[in-house]
């Protein structure tokens, strides 16, 4: 029988004595552990202290926690200590001491007898006043602390401390919505992926190309360029580059306003394209007004019965013949703050009238020609988001062509039909991820029509040149019934695009 | 003297109750380290296997070996022999069963109490003798062989183990597959603390409130559905407002012999717009669960004869527009597993246009172009009432709707859902005409209409 | 014996209770000093990712892992083993989730907190019954390395409540608005002292909204040049105190729904070259003060020139009508009730007068011969009344309208029902309806039945 | 008076006894718990002497039930165990239970036998709970230095939890009774590795249950087979550039017409390549990825070939596919919307020689031409448990395609009208099924319902070669139309199987 003796209270006083402090024990506990587990997210810094002899003997013998022997600070070489400690902040409001770490350099020390030398540096360190202890000199040994405190302060003031925080704040702050730049940049971007000709690239973009770039491979700068694909040629050459400008010749299959394929054209328009700026140098493209013209003769080539033989082409033969003539194309970066503006005129005298295709009876033919189309459009830039992996454009505008009846018999007599000016609305999405040409899709909508213009980088060989597969795909007139002169269905055509020195 | 003895007798019982408290804080604070010991599973009591043993034979085998090892205990107390002669006689008449309780993650047995028959549903019953709460203690008492007999339930018993059944809404995806209200959730966000906008398609495919439901109509609506909440909760229904626009598609009928005499053919492109949420929340006033819906749709554009692609000059019944407003309380009062009533009353209006569609013509002439654009409508106020519920296994929502018509006539009508924990359920709704003589019932409308949908729901 | 114990009792008490307030003195400086060890990021704290675990056995792993570590706390205390069973009932119901928050910068999680919900409730109902458990390390103490993992990897069923940051800041490097309506796309701004803005843009005007003759129903297509000068920016919202537009009008192809017959579906034609002219802000004020916020909508289209037969490019004869000139004045008292989320009321009324011409145009004659109607000069004054209801959400933002026209000369009215909204400030959709309400006799032969327009709405501003 | 005190006496012993009484149960009960619960007991332990040195009071500690005093020794082939309660709600602070003495009978003297058997220890335990009970109450200074012995190893090292004698693990079997839908790519990488022709990249998401082992990486070949007779595809490391991989396909099989392979009479060629957007390469659970292939289909008369290559039971095909170009798109989650899926092929026909005609009158001849065709849908993903063994999916969206009819005469080539019999937009809704059990994909099947047709595919896995070779049985079944009447072009369905061979997927 076991019997309840006074002394048991007595003990249970103890028991609850140290109980009681068992939830600063606790405490101690979880702070200890934060410390030591929290590697990157602790915003405290450290201060390394190597004791002087003079400063050895308010050091010694520190009483510490849960009877671990009394510690005093050891002046040996490679032998440092980190005094780790918060800095003032908002609730705290002066500098206070966390923990104590010694860290002893064994290799430097020429102890380690085996010469491990091929181990590199052995360093341990080791917690000699843990956060517990730290409090408790703060509560029972202030002299201790006053003198640690007086150590770092003075550090602190001579230069700033180790910061433990190992986290990379400012690399990923997110923005929530797309940005567009006010300068150049877009522009010039968009042209670089998507225009037939040079833009010579900037010299800080030189950088930012290049390192991206090192990951691919090193691009020698050529000084030739050519892009070529099965219905266009440009070629340039350095020797062309005047300093103020840059020249280089074109030659193309097709038309921009008329909603037709190359070749559906029935004409081919060569010439020459300069790029300038008013500056008169093409260094700092970015911030200047830059004007990209393009000056071309448009010659008539009777490629009607060409297009079912095309393997490329899936269309019709066309029921409408494009007068000759010559050819304004320009596109300007901002001026005084209007937006990006593009200018296309196509004019014909209207005079050379053989028809390549015509229609009605064979005894009295008549044909359709169109002599004069212009086209001006605002362009508007921008990006998804910071990394600018999606890009768009959208061009805003008015076109307008024209449409003559020519009947031959008895007489060549001309009467207009059509002279309409439309909106002409088109987005141009371009995925360039990481800063690398992909894919790009563009719609178009005029007169009806959709024209849907797509390519895709298939290979890029260093040295050799990039090629990419195009589609240009033009859908039948939607919301509205055909004009005579239009050719039933869509029309689609599949190319092979060659790029090399861009 | 006594009043010595008094103060002797004070001193000893403070001494006493207090040596007693110390013993029974010394007592107390044995029995929780003894609960102490094992891995706490308090989390998942409620899904421990529980079963019942019902055999009587076996229960008077167990209930010897307690007798025999003394292990009787009430109230912690020892058991004096009449008490467990009298309690013998409960277990003689059979009324007395075997509840047991495994642990969650081994198969001992944690629990073991002789119950009374009638205490047996009860959160906590009131015990013949005292729990065995300590498996060790059970083999003990038990002996090996009765006791793993015990543990493998090779004997007649009744499970009792709770399968955890529930509905929560994720609000990640809901496809909601039920052929009369298609809806498919597909994107959401929140924009402060606990809210949520969710954008969806929806369809509808015919008019409860104008008693013109799924099957037999021509037109299905299909659009776009906003909804949001300002704080998330469990049942999907609490929403702040929606917001409903959509257009109409021409639609097959399945069932052909189910249109009335003259059905109702589309007459022009129409548009549906539907808004739902409590107004008086706006103003600050909270009369409880109470939801406004309006619902409207207008027929903007003409078809020709062209489009309704007849050959011979035809006439027929087109509903060009109908408006309905109908205010909802729900929650009125809990039936329990029954669910929450709910109520509505509503009035809702419905054209009906007679049209000739003559080949050729460019477009339909109108019979009765000498009525108003009002008065082609006829009204109709209508009563709903009903119990739903969501959560739990099943969930179910069954209302009668009582409407009675302008043009003379009552209609009523049963509408029901069933679901299956939230993925697979049924929807069915019967309408009849009551109080109508044949001859002047509309011919565009059928006395009765049954219509019925499967429905499969994923919610993530 | 009983007495030294009593004696013992009472010293111990005493010298506890000092002790007492010695060790809550130290406890709080250790507590500030353990809640100040992380880099502080409470200004991202409600742009952490926040969830709430629903899966109801998932949950009774964490709480189990809780109870057996002992970790809850009920404001600071220990909960004894019967609040613990209390506790656990509702989690029978299923009706316990739990909130968990992230660290921002790393995957961490920061904050748990167990909360009870009734399931059918109106406002906001949780109860956090237990304190909130804070700190990745402690946290992980307790739920053991696996559990932590896994609940960081979100295997299980929840609700994300993660806030997205919408914003609502215009921005004036450019901004289109693409609405078949009404579309615009501004050219150019300029900013003359630091708060005001100039904003130059092309705009267009499809259908006259006051004269109860919206969208692809009017003849002309109104675009020119508008001027909007805000006097100051609040939070990049413009405070437009004028805007003057001036255009010309674009003979309108008709955007038929279906092939009705181009020229008598549509009651008004084109009848010669106008020009618009558009004015609206608040000039009363420099009259008296109290009418400063009054806002002055003036907007008029007057025909210069007449078309000739060859310009109608009809084959044979045709009689049709066309409205030349059409004037409004409209005053309109903003911001008269506000109903928070619904909005602002904005309510108004004015007056005006447009005419209507009949016109026969018969091919090669050289000039149209106009028939007068019933009406002398052709002159029809109305009445109108208007009501918008305005919210600018981050997320949404809707005007709801409605109007009201009377006609004095033709004796009719229309009401006019307008829903207009926008999501993020980037998509939206415009409809717009009128329904007339005959008064006497039927409807002139100007007159559509019913008028009924809608346009998606697309914008783009950076 | 002498009664009174009697009386009283009687009372405080009974009661004392009847207390005393109950504490010899519990604690009777505690030693039994103690002594034969192996697995459920959340306690921990301490290791004593840690140094070698005994404390000098742990001498002849005094025991209960008439045991005589036992001392603690200080050999080093024994161990002592202190074991104790930690953290037990209720119980403000830790609590010393029992001490065991475990004998390490082979390391103190030398074997004979040599330890073929293995170190044997012989456990006793020493002080019983009852003891340390009641050093507790009567010895407290002994039981004290006992604490302080726990008390002082914790504190030494606050990171470690001490060793427990808990023998189940609860982290094991974490279950959960909902199913659940991933917030990232993991299931639409979970589907796309198990079912897609084309290669996804690994490694594969280590799925719950197998956590035990570490996930083995097999060495990625450098080239990837997927082939059944009807389509093939194949891609090699050299394709791979900066962004994402590359291959190229062949297949006889159409997308949205319902048609069986090679009964489509086309031949679809492809350049497939597979972007991931992300900046950092390894989280691809993260990135929004573009799968993007582009494909060019031609005309080709495989009426000969049909029931060579692959056993079918169908009726004979009467639909000509059209050559034509296009393009097969599908984007993860862009801008927060479900994972997007777009399919559009533009259509050219050349009537000239169709494959397939049929006589529609004495003179006149009828061929029917799929011309284009197009899908666009939505997917979302879900698994009705956290183990991932049954993953679901459903596509719901739109679907388009028209057909041609053309009519010639009799023996002649080229056509002498055409007209459009059929253009139409309609719903499409199609429900996949993946069981994987224990991670390896064994079954998946697929139903979609489109344009009133429901087309059923399912692969079952056969076998594996080591070195990656895997074989499937995949059957495709397309139905007559169910919810109308059949259309001239349509055949009254069929079922075709095939193997399916993949390598390095």
């Amino acid at each position: 029988m076991i019997n309840i003796r006074c002394k048991t209270l007595l003990l249970f006083g103890i028991l609850s004595f140290t109980i009681f402090s068992q939830p600063v024990n606790d405490l101690y506990l979880r702070v200890e552990k934060k410390l030591s587990q929290d590697k990157n997210y602790l915003d405290v810094f450290a201060v390394t202290f190597t004791p002087e002899e003079s400063q050895l003997q308010p050091l010694s013998n520190i009483p510490r926690r849960n009877d671990r022997p009394s510690f005093s600070f050891r002046k040996k070489d490679g032998v440092t200590y980190q005094l780790i400690f918060k800095k003032e902040t908002i609730e705290l409001d002066s500098i206070t001491l966390l923990y104590v770490r010694e860290i002893e350099d064994k290799q430097s020390s020429g102890e380690s007898f085996f010469g491990d030398a091929s181990q590199g540096p052995q360093i341990d360190t080791l917690t000699v006043l843990t956060f517990g202890d730290v409090q408790d000199l703060f509560d029972y040994n202030p002299t201790t602390y006053f003198y640690i405190y007086s150590l770092v302060k003075n550090a602190v003031k001579i230069e700033d401390p180790e910061a433990l925080l190992k986290l990379v704040i400012d690399d990923s702050r997110n923005k929530s919505k797309g940005i567009s730049f006010i300068d150049n940049r877009d522009f010039l971007s968009h042209m670089r992926l998507n225009s037939t000709h040079i833009y010579p690239v900037d010299a800080d973009e030189q950088q930012t190309q290049r390192r991206t770039r090192r990951s691919g491979e090193t691009t020698t700068a050529s000084d030739m360029q050519i892009d070529a694909s099965f219905s266009h040629l440009t070629f340039y050459h350095n020797a062309l580059n005047l300093g103020f400008g840059t020249i280089s010749a074109e030659i193309d299959m097709g038309s921009k306003v008329l909603n037709m394929l190359p070749y559906q054209t029935m004409g081919m328009s060569f010439g020459m394209r300069t790029l300038f700026s008013l500056k008169g140098n093409l260094t700092n493209l970015r911030n200047d007004f830059v004007i990209d013209a393009k000056l071309l003769g448009r010659a008539r080539i009777n490629t009607s019965d060409l297009i079912s033989s095309l393997p490329f082409l899936f269309g019709q033969k066309p029921a409408i013949n494009v007068g000759p003539g010559f050819i304004v194309d320009i596109s300007t970066s901002r001026l005084y703050g209007f937006p990006f503006l593009n200018f296309y005129l196509s004019t014909s005298s209207g005079t050379s009238l053989t028809p390549y295709v015509s229609f009605g009876p064979a005894a009295t033919p008549s044909a359709y020609f169109s002599f004069n189309q212009w086209e001006a459009t605002f362009s508007y830039f921008w990006n998804s988001s910071e990394e600018r992996t999606v890009r768009f454009k959208m061009d805003l505008g008015a076109a307008n062509y024209d449409v003559y009846k020519v009947d031959y018999s008895p007489v060549t007599s001309k009467s207009m039909l059509f002279n309409k000016t439309q909106p002409v609305i088109s987005l141009q999405t371009t995925f360039a991820p990481l800063n690398s040409e992909f894919l790009s899709a563009k719609v178009k909508f005029y007169d009806g029509v959709m024209n849907l213009f797509f390519w895709m980088k298939i290979i890029d060989i260093s040295g050799v040149g990039s090629f990419r597969l195009e589609t240009n795909f033009m859908s039948a007139p939607m919301f509205r019934s055909l004009y005579p002169w239009e050719t039933e269905g869509s029309n689609s055509m599949v190319q092979i695009r060659y790029r090399y020195g861009f | 003297m006594n009043k010595k003895f008094l103060f002797i007798l004070l001193i000893l019982l403070t001494g006493k109750s207090f040596a007693q408290n110390a013993d029974s804080t010394v007592a107390s604070q044995l029995k929780t380290i003894y609960e102490s010991l094992e891995y706490n599973t308090l989390a998942f009591d409620d899904l421990k296997k529980k079963w019942v043993l019902t055999d009587p034979f076996f229960v008077r085998e167990i209930y010897n070996r307690f007798v025999v090892r003394d292990e009787l205990r009430i109230n912690d107390q020892r058991v004096s022999l009449d008490v467990i002669k009298q309690r013998s006689q409960e277990i003689f008449d059979g009324k007395i069963l075997v509840d047991m309780r495994k642990r969650y993650y081994d198969d001992e047995i944690e629990y073991f109490a002789f119950v009374p028959e009638e205490e047996i549903h009860k959160q906590n019953p009131k015990y013949l003798f005292d729990p065995v709460r300590d498996p060790f203690l059970l083999r003990d008492i038990l002996g090996e062989k009765v006791y793993v007999k015990m543990k493998d339930q090779s004997y007649f018993f009744s499970n009792l183990t709770k399968e955890e059944y529930d509905t929560k809404n994720g609000y990640y995806f809901d496809l909601y597959m039920n052929v009369l209200e298609p809806r498919v959730m597909y994107w959401s966000t929140t924009s402060s603390f606990r809210n949520k906008y969710t954008l969806g398609f929806f369809g509808k495919w015919g008019a409860d409130q104008v008693f013109l439901p799924g099957w037999s109509s021509m037109d299905y609506v299909v659009g776009s559905e906003l909804t949001y909440y300002n704080a998330i909760a469990s049942n999907p229904d609490k929403y702040t407002y929606r917001v409903n626009i959509g257009i109409t598609f021409p639609s097959t009928i399945p069932f052909v012999s189910e249109l009335p005499v003259s059905p109702l053919k589309v007459s022009g492109q129409a548009v549906y717009f539907k808004i739902s949420g409590d107004p008086l929340k706006l103003f600050g006033e909270d009369i409880g669960d109470f939801t406004v819906n309006y619902e409207v749709k207008y027929t903007a554009t003409d078809f020709t004869s062209k489009d309704i692609g007849n050959t011979v000059p035809v006439d027929f019944y087109s509903n060009r527009n109908y408006f309905i407003l109908e205010g909802r309380m729900k929650n009125l009062y809990n039936l329990g597993d029954f669910g929450d009533v709910e109520a509505a009353v509503g009035i809702s209006s419905l054209d009906i246009n007679r049209f000739r569609s003559t080949p050729g013509t460019s477009k339909l002439t109108d019979l009765e172009s000498s009525k108003g654009f009002i008065d082609k409508f006829d009204h109709m106020l209508f009563v709903d009432g009903g119990v739903a519920r969501t959560g739990g296994l099943i969930q179910h929502r069954f209302h009668v709707t009582l409407g009675y018509s302008t043009a003379g006539y009552a209609v009523a009508g049963i509408k029901s859902q069933t679901m299956l924990s939230g993925n697979f359920g049924f929807d069915i709704r019967v309408m009849s005409a009551l109080g109508y003589d044949k001859k002047s019932f509309p011919t565009w409308r059928k006395d009765a209409y049954i219509v019925f949908s499967p429905i499969l729901r994923i919610n993530y | 014996m009983k007495f030294k114990v009593l004696f013992v009792f009472l010293f111990l008490a005493s010298f506890l209770s000092a002790q007492d307030f010695l060790t809550e003195q130290k406890m709080n400086r250790i507590q500030k000093i353990y809640d100040n060890l992380e880099y502080n990021t409470t200004a991202f704290n409600d742009l952490k990712k926040t969830w709430i675990v629903t899966d109801p056995v998932y949950v009774r792993e964490i709480y189990n892992k809780f109870v057996v570590k002992n970790g809850l706390k009920i404001r600071g205390k220990k909960p004894t083993m019967q609040e613990l069973r209390l506790k656990s009932n509702d989690i029978y119901e299923g009706d316990v989730f739990i909130d968990v928050r992230k660290r921002y910068y790393d995957g961490e999680i920061e904050l748990l907190r167990f909360f009870t919900e009734s399931p059918n409730r109106e406002s906001d109902t949780s109860d956090f019954f237990f304190d909130e458990v804070y700190d990745f390390v402690y946290i992980r103490e307790i739920l053991g390395v696996e559990l932590y993992e896994d609940l960081k990897k979100q295997f299980y069923a929840l609700n994300d409540i993660t806030k997205t940051l919408y914003d609502f800041n215009y921005q004036y490097n450019f901004d289109i608005y693409l609405h078949l309506l009404e579309p615009e796309m501004m050219v150019w701004n300029l900013t003359t002292n630091a708060r005001n803005k100039y904003l130059v843009s092309l705009f267009g005007k499809w259908g006259i909204d006051r004269a109860a003759m919206p969208g692809w129903y009017y003849p002309d297509y109104f675009s020119g040049v508008r001027l909007k000068y805000s006097e100051y920016i609040v939070n990049t919202v413009p405070k437009t105190t004028y805007l003057v537009e001036l255009g010309f009008g674009i003979p309108a192809k008709e955007f038929s729904m279906g092939d009705a017959n181009p020229l008598n579906a549509r009651r008004l034609n084109h009848s010669g070259t106008n020009i618009y002219m558009h004015f609206i802000g608040s000039p009363l004020g420099m009259i008296t003060p109290e009418l400063k916020d009054v806002e002055l909508d003036i907007e008029g289209a007057f025909a210069l020139t007449e078309d000739t037969p060859d310009d109608v490019k009809n084959s044979d004869s045709l009689y049709f009508f066309s409205n030349r000139n059409y004037f409004t004045l409209t005053a309109l008292y903003p911001a008269l009730l506000d109903l928070g989320t619904a909005g602002k009321l904005k309510a108004g009324g004015g007056f005006g007068l447009y005419d209507v011409k009949r016109y026969l145009s018969v091919p090669g004659t050289p000039l149209l011969e106009a028939f007068p109607t019933n009406i002398p000069g052709n002159y029809r004054w109305m009445f109108g009344a208007e009501a918008h209801l305005e919210g600018d959400g981050a997320i949404i933002s809707h005007k709801i309208s409605t109007l009201f026209h009377y006609n004095f000369n033709d004796g009719n009215g229309f009401l006019g029902l307008k829903f207009f909204v926008m999501v993020t400030n980037s998509i939206g959709f415009d409809f717009k309806m009128f329904s007339p309400l005959q008064f006497s006799g039927s409807l002139p032969g100007y007159r559509n039945d019913s008028y009924f327009v809608f346009s998606p709405v697309i914008r783009i501003n950076y | 008076m002498f009664r009174k005190l009697f009386l009283t006496l009687f009372l405080f012993m009974i009661s004392t006894v009847m207390v005393a009484q109950d504490l010899d149960e519990i604690i009777k009960k505690i030693d039994l718990k103690l002594r034969r619960d192996k697995r459920y007991l959340n306690l921990h332990y301490v290791e004593y002497p840690s140094d070698g040195k005994i404390d000098p009071d742990f001498t002849n500690l005094p025991r209960i039930n008439e045991r005589e005093p036992v001392s603690l020794q200080a050999k080093d082939n024994i161990v002592y165990r202190i074991v104790f309660l930690k953290d037990a709600i209720g119980v403000d602070s830790m609590i010393v239970l029992y001490v065991d003495q475990i004998t390490n009978l082979a390391g103190g003297d030398s074997s004979f036998f040599g330890d073929a058997s293995g170190p044997s220890f012989d456990t006793t335990r020493i002080l019983t709970f009852g003891d340390m009970f009641n050093l507790k109450n009567n010895y407290a200074d002994i039981y004290y230095k006992f604490f302080k012995v726990v008390d002082k190893f914790i504190k030494e090292n606050p990171d470690s939890d001490p060793p427990t004698l808990l023998r189940i693990n609860p982290d094991q079997e974490i279950q959960t009774s909902l199913g659940l839908s991933s917030r990232d790519n993991t299931d639409f990488l979970n589907y796309m590795r198990a079912n897609h022709p084309h290669w996804y990249p690994k490694p594969k998401v280590v799925s719950k249950t197998s956590r035990r082992g570490p996930e083995v990486v097999e060495t990625a070949s450098p080239f990837k087979i997927d082939a059944t007779p009807s389509f093939i595809t194949f891609s090699h490391e050299v394709m791979d550039f900066s962004l994402g991989g590359a291959s190229v396909e062949l297949g006889f099989e159409d997308k949205v017409f319902n048609v069986l392979p090679f009964r489509g009479q086309s031949v679809t060629g492809g350049f497939r390549t597979l972007i991931s957007l992300s900046e950092k390469k390894e989280e691809i659970e993260k990135a929004v990825m573009v799968d993007a292939r582009l494909l060019a289909r031609a005309a080709v008369d495989l009426t000969g070939i049909t029931d060579v290559l692959v056993w079918n039971q169908a009726a004979s095909p009467r639909l000509n596919i059209s050559n034509g170009a296009g393009l097969d798109l599908s984007l993860t989650r862009p801008f927060g919307l479900p994972y997007w899926n777009f399919y559009v092929m533009a259509g050219v026909i050349d009537y000239q020689g169709p494959a397939l005609r049929f006589s529609k009158n004495a003179t006149r001849d009828v061929a029917y031409f799929g011309g284009n065709s197009m899908e666009w849908s939505m997917s979302f993903y879900w698994n009705e448990s956290d183990s991932y063994t049954t993953r679901f999916r459903m596509d719901v969206g739109v679907g388009y395609h028209d057909v041609q009819e053309a009519e010639y005469a009799k023996k002649s080539n080229s056509k002498i009208s055409s007209k459009e019999i059929y253009a139409n937009i309609a719903p499409m809704i199609q429900f996949h099924l993946n069981f994987a059990p224990e991670g390896t994909e064994l079954f998946a099947s697929k139903t979609k319902l489109y344009d009133g047709v429901i087309k059923f595919v399912a692969w079952l896995k056969l076998f594996e070669l080591d070195g990656g070779h895997q074989f499937r049985l995949e059957t495709q079944l397309v139905t007559a139309p169910v919810t109308r009447k059949k259309r001239p072009y349509e055949t009254a369905g069929g079922a075709s199987m095939q193997l399916r061979y993949r390598f390095g997927l």
